[in-house]
């Protein structure tokens, strides 16, 4: 399945959000995600499906002035 | 001095005791934070968001910061008001609450606001019902427009971002002061805390400081140095202090002593 | 920052916790110089001496200063070294202690000190004994020379007496400051706390502040101000802050955002 | 008798310093006094005999930056 | 220094050797304007465009500048860019040529320039082919929009109008020279000649000067100096002259003498 | 603009046209001075006295100096009164006239002057008969003894030699011009045109510039920019400028145009 | 006739700008004018008629910075 | 004869000043010579003859601020 992760084009067999985390290996506890401009809440990222052309922005808070 | 007492900063409908905010960007180590704003009693800090690297794992920069303190997200790498709203939104919806600290660059090298995007930004996003502090090159007619459009307080900065050069703008920032229907809180390149103290001599409500605090040798040191100067300059404005004066004024008898 | 707690000035062997000094000129009611001492923390305060005027019963200064706070008799009224020695052995001997701040004036304009007459003074006192503080104009090679005549601090002006001008002669007190082997109490013309902060952030001992606290419109607040500054100037001096950048530095990750 | 006081010079029939304080109506509580350039110590005011001629300051401490 | 001869000013197109811009503003009488602009060397002058006033008969201020003379028409009174890009047209059609300085303000504590009307000014009447010489807050972003809409240069204010208070936005304006790919002509609040020269030694192109001259008891004298001051700022400019230096460096050999 | 053809400076009862006086220090090469003279128009010129050095040939500076420019030997490298005096002697007797410009230093870090001995020489010498011009920390009270010391001018330093600092001393120097009987002359650290343009402005009556001209790259360009803007500031001292104002004061109408 | 003359509504006789011009008493050779937002050249005021409603501007240059 | 030469105690067999300066190779044109505290004007070097322990300075204009 093709999806575009923080801008760039990548192949993937995640099912659901959740799955692309963990096959990122990203630590979901300081996570935002966005699929296609909408942000969505961590406790939906397991029912999420992805499908194909998904665009997903994973976001996590930094020090900033 | 009981007055004193009551002096709180109004921003959005939200009182602070503290007219110092800080910011989370250059610090050594992210433990310094929490105990910085412990000893500087600053109420409202700043963060970013970025797409999570996986290089680096740096942790949630949230996770440092006590709850009691408000975040300021900031929409810093924006470069258009598009952006800014977009950035604004997914932070409200990642529970950071309403406030918002807009920031517009395209000017990488002196990396000062574009006032304009700003405005349009800070238009769209009052409509949201975000709590919008706009981070904007001194202007008077921009500071205007910033009220018309629904800000909360305007953020002109002192000089260009973590040069420590101080009040640069001083001028211009003693009139927007003097005009606006805006706290209005002054960001960016203030380096010393004489500079924060004379900005709020000047009738500024608020500085944000955060270079010259998380660079410094020892952040909470020099929290609690700001802190103090704030503070002082607060107080120095409402103690009414004499002008400058052209000649000099004996402070003792001048009568000369000891003399036929 | 344990180390502060250790961080005290010591003028001719006598310790002090406050960096502020302050004086009993100019108050609109003597009564007002104790709320200010308390307010303030300043622990030591410069009395004047004069003929006693029979037309106005104005009280004993001395009476209106808490036993705490130490005594600094000043010599003003004297336009030679001989007539500053005369007032000074009279203030001791009146049980004001063996601190001294020299102050001879022949310029009735500026009233802008005598280098030479003060540098006289203080040779002829350090060889009676007293702690000299002498009320300078800013100059390396006079500092060099109070401190071989046995002066235990040196007081530059910041500017003109009473003038609320603040560092006017900043330069020359960054020399002094660097060079100097006494203690540097910068004295006259700081009519702000952030002035105030500034010469502490530049490495300056301490300060004397009299018309700014006694002349605003509540002494006890300004007082506190000032206290509050000089603090905030001594942390940041001890804090090891960044120096002033000519480029702009972000304190937000610089990558664009959102962008493809 | 004649004397100098605060550089004025006055008639006084005072017999001592205090006697010259009191005259003039000092509060002797607020004074430093100095006799031909030696200060006094005001528990020896009474036993200080005045003599014609003597220059006689009557200090007090005022306030001073 | 013979590049010196062929230093000249280029504004869209047309040159000029004379660096000092100045205004017919606030004489005491149009008669003094030839003068001082024979005494000055000013090749460039502005003038304003007003209903014609029945009570006060002036006379026609074109009438006392020499045809020699470049005008400047400026679009003072627009408070939008449509009023004055409508002032611009009048003033090319009455045969004022077409160079335009575009002055849009909103603000009337301080005059301060709207730069986002004055920009949407400067594109309309770029297509209609004029020279644009945009009247603007110190702005980097702004005159990066400016110089992609096609303006001639950019005048960026000191201070504002008739405050003789000179250079007060000299760090941005310094940064605006630094990136500016147009001309920069430093106007508004220039006071006097060594504000004029300081302007051109940071690299400024020119300076627009007419309140200083104009009040000033001898206006040919005043704008003679101002003629000197400009061209001695250029010349330091283009001479390569040394650095501030944090050290002292003796100009005679510090040998000592006659010593052994 | 006539009453200027009269206006001179008096130095002990030599009257000069130029009010800029330069030094010999520094120059890459002694065949740049005489060149720098003529653009600069300078008539006044400082050379130094030394130990003949076997090593170096440099040959008599003297001989690069046009004889229609008056020479201004300096007692560089004297630390007393003594060895300034004696320097001044062998000046005069070795033919180069009776100007002297005194300088006592004994800081070596700073290469600031010692005002007690500088007040010592001048006294000396007065009596022997000499036009001193002696440099000075900038001081009121030893300005007034210079003058009764027998001084033809004053000339307090700007800032430390060298550094190109400017007008680091300007309040001071401010209120010594409004003070002094003697013509002043601000020597030390000028530069920049501008800085000199200011002096002038500010009531100077000559200024005197080396290493700013001498060290940069085409030092006739630079003398010919420093005799413009002393020229600048003498006129615009003369012009009667209008002062500094708060408000800002529109130059052309301010009624809105073309609005009903 | 009503016309607008500088923003204010006033009766006129005048046949031609040039008129309108004369019957205000305004020296021509110092005026630019715009007649419902045209400039008009001065050789062409005679030519000019005024009719009912005409919105018509007279300027002059001034002293301005 | 021992002489002191600008503060250096020098052995030398020179008869007069000009004899001494060409002896060190210094161009006279460009000096001021100063013996036992005394200025020496050029035309009277020949003349001057020197004597055990005399002190001589030869001093030369440099550039200086």
């Amino acid at each position: 399945m093709k999806i575009k992760l923080n801008g760039k084009n990548i192949e993937s067999n995640s099912h659901n959000l959740m799955d692309l985390v963990m096959e990122k290996g990203f630590d979901p506890a300081s996570l935002v995600a966005e699929v296609n401009l909408q942000v969505i809440r961590q406790d939906a990222w397991e029912k999420l499906a992805l499908k194909d052309g998904d665009s997903i922005e994973l976001l996590s808070f930094v020090g900033g002035g | 001095m009981s007055e004193i007492k009551e002096d709180t900063l109004n921003l959005g409908g939200v009182k602070f005791t503290s007219r110092l905010l800080t910011g989370t960007g250059k610090f050594a180590s992210k433990k310094l934070i929490a105990p910085m704003l412990k000893a500087s009693g600053s109420e409202m800090i700043t963060v970013a968001l970025r797409r999570v690297d996986p290089t680096a794992d740096e942790g949630n920069i949230l996770n440092y910061i006590p709850k009691s303190v408000t975040l300021l997200p900031n929409t810093s790498g924006a470069r258009t008001a598009e952006e800014a709203v977009r950035i604004a939104m997914i932070a409200r919806e990642a529970g950071c609450g309403k406030f918002i600290k807009i920031e517009v660059i395209t000017d990488m090298q002196y990396l000062l606001p574009d006032n304009h995007e700003t405005l349009k930004a800070t238009t769209i996003l009052a409509k949201e019902g975000f709590i919008i502090l706009p981070y904007m090159m001194p202007d008077i007619t921009v500071t205007k427009q910033l009220y018309d459009a629904g800000a909360a307080a305007v953020m002109p900065l002192g000089s260009p971002i973590g040069t420590n050069r101080g009040l640069e703008m001083k001028p211009m920032i003693k009139m927007i002061i003097e005009t606006s229907n805006l706290p209005v809180i002054v960001d960016a390149g203030i380096g010393r805390p004489s500079q924060a103290a004379e900005a709020m001599e000047m009738g500024a409500d608020a500085v944000l400081v955060n270079t010259a605090i998380a660079t410094s040798g020892d952040p909470s040191m020099a929290g609690r140095a700001f802190a103090m100067a704030v503070k002082a300059g607060r107080l120095a404005c409402l103690a009414d202090m004499a002008d400058e004066k052209q000649k000099a004024q004996a402070s003792s008898p001048l009568t000369g002593f000891l003399r036929e």
